[in-house]
């Protein structure tokens, strides 16, 4: 589709352009485009870098440090950004927490923690899922005991995504057992220096470390980094999934890994010249592209619809479904095209600074890697079945 | 900017038709007027004409406006109302061939008399064997006298049966599948060497096979050069019942709530069942993404650039065919027997789905198309 | 696969072809390979063909008038009729009501009924749905109340395949609702003569006569009529339930459905040829025969299990889904492969001596309706949904 | 007459490996063993020799026994135990070449030692761009004195880096993808001019590049001959791994189910939920069916019929792809997060299932296969 940018907004994409151009650094750059292993640096000099500029958190308020752009503002500069090879930027902080805080927090609560994360100098991390409360968040069992002006904080949380890069994390601790499950969660902030607090590597089956079990053993955590009432955490909690949905869909990310396949399917030969050449191949890249280009179209409706003022309701949740079966299918089609060599197993292959001849295409150390920590995506942030439950439930009235 | 916004000439056209399809054509009169000898209803017919529907997406110099997004607009509605009048033949089809290839003239005898509801036309292009091949025409065209004489056989004409005035394409130069030598004609269907033989189809409408020996034909546009023209109409018309699908797939979900929220099995109501729930969700998200899909690239098939045009036809065909094949197949194993039988309603609109699968290219076709031009 | 006939196996499947040729009506055999309407007289008449050499319940016992094959010899039988075109058998006398006639009913009843079952001078149908009970079949309504020595049945089925034909129906009715749902069913033969009965045809989608409503107003049964005891129906019901499942798996139907696509795709022209030689519709006619024969092999499998005693369990349920799946799956590429010409309805060019030019190549007028009317084996004998809970609970156990 | 029982001596295996997997193979020496430098454990090497394992397959004058069907039975224990030691790539890969192609003299010298557990054997066929494409031999090999000089580069040779033998293709004559001209020579991977490069894989074994530079090979059967050879050895080897599939799929369909009657979500067993009920029914159907036709077309693999042999092996992989994708994929998102992790058993049989969908043809390669053998 050819969307009629204004002048305005071609400028906008010129300076966006620009900017990439003379600040990401070219390793990072690199990393991205080739799936390699990022850096805690990566993220953080990048977001530097954007908030140096005003653009770390351009959809916060204008109040906190947002950038009062336009929908397509937002579309442009993700676009670019995403095609260009910059890092996504770590939810956990500038998407989830923030407006938590500036929503529910206190006036001291804002001070403290809001430009710290507009900054990127401070990393979050996201205390929700429990051994035992996967897709059932509510029955989590972190217990928050309250001693004096301190909670003192025990139990453990897993999944902890990179909690070892993280200062603080956001915790839903219980703090009253005796009524329904959804009541009695208190949302705390905890600094990870706290004493009492332990961080234990979970190994993916890619043999990567992104998440983490967080132990707390007798943890203090001031009151005052208490969100909101106590027992009133569900509400908060709730507030942040819808936020965490919507941004799921990542429309430029399935571009860019397309792109990646096209190349990988011109690169490998076939019968009668290469993959890419191939019409059951290319049936299958076209049908992926159309699947993406339609999900882009429900993205557009959507700016379009804020533009408005309206906000996303439950489609936030065929969102994330159709989001993430793209990103799944990508990287499995991109098995398929690399064949026989996605069988090595070269995690230094991901390092930076790794030298070597590369076992077969300088491609394929990443792709079986690649396919197998996908499988995550259907089932964080909510499982594609619990979006099906909410689609059923909330949209459908079932 | 983007804007998914109707204008308000576009909303009060999407106010009209949907408010004559609810309130002016019920399921019971829609099948008897399937069920008659051509298939739609001549009261109906003449209320499109006087609503100003004849003239959607024709020129305005011939009273006509509007473009794919309008088209769109009416052909949802009619997938709601599972209208069998012969809008797409007549009007789109036909009367779109017209306003790209004939001559002034020709455009006001034969559109004028369309947007009147005067005359209705039929388009006969697809032969026996040229499945959804657009240049496999056989049929052949020779001078005879001032005119031309047209031998050959057109198949699955949509309301050919009914049609004052077809437009046939026939061949003057070149083979079966060259581009180049393909002519339009106006045909009288009541002319000598001229063979109509009508049916009805098992969507509820009707079409026919056309024989022509030695049948005179008034050329339309330039001698040979018909291609392109036909090719955009066949487009035009793809992305016309993407947008019809559109309107029966938001039918067929609709139903297959309501009935699972009131039939019971089990001590429950069906729709409580979580295997079923999430097949419901699955059919949503379905339908969901083929109005987003169409209501962002509807505007595409007007572009001038004919590759825009067919990525986003072919991108659209190939997501609400899936998608309602989907709809169409859950939406009849959900329901369970009722939606089996003729007498509900749902059945009829499965058949619609089944029929548009494979008009104006299949999902497969179209996919190796989107493929051909991504190169 | 190669299977290895014993001489015995070979000789018997010389003699299953000498008889078809014999014996197979011409005009049946073509409405069978073709697709077209058949005649009440063309089942009737095979059937007594078959009768007269002995064959015509080969799988009964003996002493009722089996045939006393092997399994191997029902195998080759199956397929050797099927290949040529013989009619399939009416499953409601044979399959159905007669092993339950022989394992629950009395000495009367054997000798009443199993005679003109096996001849097949007698025609049932089966009275177990009702509108408002269709998976859940146990909520049935019809009621049966005793006077004396009859049953009064006042109520309806539906979905009666072929009552229009029908002698005698066996049916589910209830006599006591003041317990479980299961309990309080009483199975009853009832002769479709008897005053107050009504068959109201019911068209599916097709245009197609094959189902009917059944009105019973007052209508009187003698209870002799009644198989074992009162209120027990429900065990004998689903004792037939069991042998509907196993037979459905269609193998030998299946594959003269693919051979029929072959055909057809041999003569749609194509591109480079015709669309038997495109790849793309190759691959699928492949995938769809490798489905063929792999659910050939799970029965070719059951097989062998009888010979040596055992009785199929639940695996009928998984051979009903995988066989009607491939049905659909069948019909749905036949209309691919058919194009424009699916749209046509002429349901006259199924009928017997309809000798007008059909509308497109002789083949077409059968495949819509068949693809339309084929929607409904995944919802009959079970649906597919009550087939995967049965397997969910009866084999693994949740 | 059929019969799907396991002979005396094939049920006598059967229980042999299976009892060995249960009590002698726990998934904590085999994950040490699969991070060792050879990804295998030399110990239980020498316990396949004791028990006659190193045998299966090959020829009866070596003191080999048994065909396919033998081979499955090894091979889905080896599934469900996730077996590491490299019986694939040393018995059945270059084993069977050197059974099928060498002289009596060399069957005597290799299997001889193969059997005994004194060599470890590796097949060097595919190349950096041959893809599945059996033909597709760029390493040349020219006489050189009394014997052959090999150069080219071979690509994930299955535990190449531990062999005390390789058996490598090489061209004597033809283009890339002749399938005249194809030999077979037998390697010394520690000879002048062979350079191994060994690495994990990611189901837990180890693969190598093998880069030849006038190496010293030994010609094995008859020159430019080799291509039956190798086929029908990769034949078998797209069944074995199908086997193996069965054991894994057997062990993932077990775990997700045992997890499913012990994870509680919302106040009951997760196992309760009908939406995963359903798709457990597919894990379930899915395995079944893809044990049947192994049970029953296993034995076409031993035909002497090429094309029987092949379509019974493309049915194979076809299906057995198929259902292990289901199961893999549904078996790690009905688990949820756990599954992802490096530690819970279940993601290193997903990993191998993964990797079998991508050796010796994928399902495309084997449908296109089928297809044209069907002609």
């Amino acid at each position: 589709m050819k969307i009629t940018y204004t002048a305005e907004e071609e400028s906008f994409r010129q300076s966006v352009r620009a900017f990439i151009e003379a600040e990401l650094d070219p390793g990072t750059r690199r990393k991205v485009l080739n799936g390699l292993n990022m850096s805690k640096q990566d993220y953080v000099g990048w977001h530097g870098k954007l908030a140096s500029r005003g653009w770390s958190c351009p959809h916060w308020p204008d109040e906190h440090g947002g950038a009062g752009w336009t929908p397509m503002q937002h579309f442009i500069f993700d676009d670019e950004t995403s095609t260009a090879g910059a890092p996504g930027m770590m939810p956990f902080g500038p998407d989830m927490v923030a407006p938590v805080i500036w929503t529910f927090g206190n006036e001291e609560q804002k001070k403290q923690h809001l430009p710290g994360i507009l900054s990127g100098e401070v990393w979050w991390c996201q205390g929700y899922s429990e051994p035992n409360s996967g897709s059932d968040l509510a029955s989590l069992r972190t217990k928050a005991e309250r001693d004096a002006d301190h909670y003192i904080v025990n139990g453990g949380k897993t999944w902890t995504t990179l909690a070892q890069w993280a200062d603080w994390m956001f915790c839903l601790t219980r703090t009253d057992s005796s009524g329904k499950k959804q009541e009695g969660i208190t949302f705390l902030l905890i600094d990870m220096k706290t004493p009492g607090i332990s961080v234990h590597p979970i190994i993916t089956m890619e043999g990567g470390h992104e998440v983490n079990q967080v132990i707390f053993d007798n943890v203090r955590v001031p009151v005052a980094n208490r969100i909101g009432e106590e027992g009133k955490g569900w509400t908060y909690a709730k507030f942040l999934l819808g936020y965490e949905r919507s941004g799921m869909a990542g429309i430029p990310q399935a571009k860019r890994a397309l792109a990646r396949l096209r190349a990988i399917a011109a690169d490998q030969e076939d019968a009668d010249g290469t993959l890419a050449d191939n019409p059951r191949f290319r049936r299958k890249m076209s049908d992926v592209e159309i699947q993406i280009v339609t999900l882009e179209a429900t993205m557009l409706k959507l700016l379009a619809q804020q533009v408005q003022g309206k906000t996303p309701g439950p489609e936030a949740s065929f969102i994330k479904i159709r989001g993430t079966e793209i990103d799944q299918h990508l990287t499995e089609l991109t098995m398929e095209a690399v064949g026989p060599y996605v069988a090595p197993f070269a995690p230094e292959a991901l390092d930076t600074g790794w030298n070597e001849e590369p076992i077969g295409p300088d491609y394929a150390a990443p792709v079986a890697p690649g396919y197998f920590n996908t499988r995550k995506v259907t089932i964080y942030g909510g499982s594609n079945e619990i979006q099906k439950n909410i689609i059923a439930k909330h949209v459908l009235g079932l | 900017m983007l804007s998914f916004d109707l204008t308000d000439e576009q909303q009060l056209l999407k106010d009209s038709v949907e408010r004559f399809i609810e309130r002016s054509y019920p399921f019971d009169k829609r099948r008897k007027a399937s069920k008659s000898e051509e298939g739609y209803s001549r009261e109906h017919w003449k209320q499109f004409a006087d609503l100003g529907w004849l003239a959607v997406g024709l020129p305005e110099d011939q009273g006509g406006f509007g473009g794919a997004r309008e088209v769109a607009v009416l052909m949802e509605a009619f997938g709601r109302g599972l209208v069998t009048e012969p809008w797409l033949a007549s009007v789109l089809l036909a009367g779109g061939t017209i306003a790209r290839a004939g001559s002034a003239a020709q455009q006001e005898e034969l559109l004028g008399a369309l947007v009147a509801g005067e005359s209705v036309l039929a388009f006969a292009h697809g032969e026996p064997r040229s499945r959804y091949d657009i240049a496999r025409v056989e049929t052949t065209a020779k001078r005879s006298g001032d005119g031309w004489a047209l031998d050959g056989h057109k198949a699955v004409a949509l309301n050919g049966d009914s049609a004052d005035r077809l437009v046939v394409s026939a061949r003057t130069s070149g083979k079966a599948r060259d581009r180049d030598g393909i002519c339009l004609f106006v045909v009288d269907p009541r002319g000598k060497g001229v063979e109509v033989r009508g049916y009805p189809t098992n969507d509820g409408g009707r079409a026919a096979e056309i024989r022509l020996a030695g049948a005179a034909g008034t050329l339309l546009g330039e001698e040979g050069q018909a291609y392109p023209v036909i090719e955009e109409t066949i487009d035009r018309a793809a992305a016309a019942v993407c947008a019809e699908a559109l309107g029966l797939m938001a039918v067929l979900n609709a139903m297959t709530l309501d009935y699972s929220k009131t039939r019971e099995q089990f001590g429950q109501k069906i729709g409580a069942f979580q295997a079923l729930q999430h097949r419901m969700a699955d059919m949503f998200v379905a339908l969901e993404e083929s109005r987003s899909l169409a209501d962002v690239y509807m505007a595409d098939v007007d572009s001038p650039d004919k590759a825009e045009r067919q990525r986003a036809v072919s991108a659209l065909k190939v997501q609400c065919d899936k998608a309602g094949r989907l709809v169409g197949q859950e939406a009849v194993q959900l329901h369970g027997g009722i939606a089996m039988t003729d007498d509900y309603q749902a059945s009829h609109y499965f058949k619609r789905l089944s029929i548009i699968a494979r008009q104006f290219g299949d999902m497969d076709w179209h996919l190796d198309r989107y493929a051909a031009l991504t190169q």
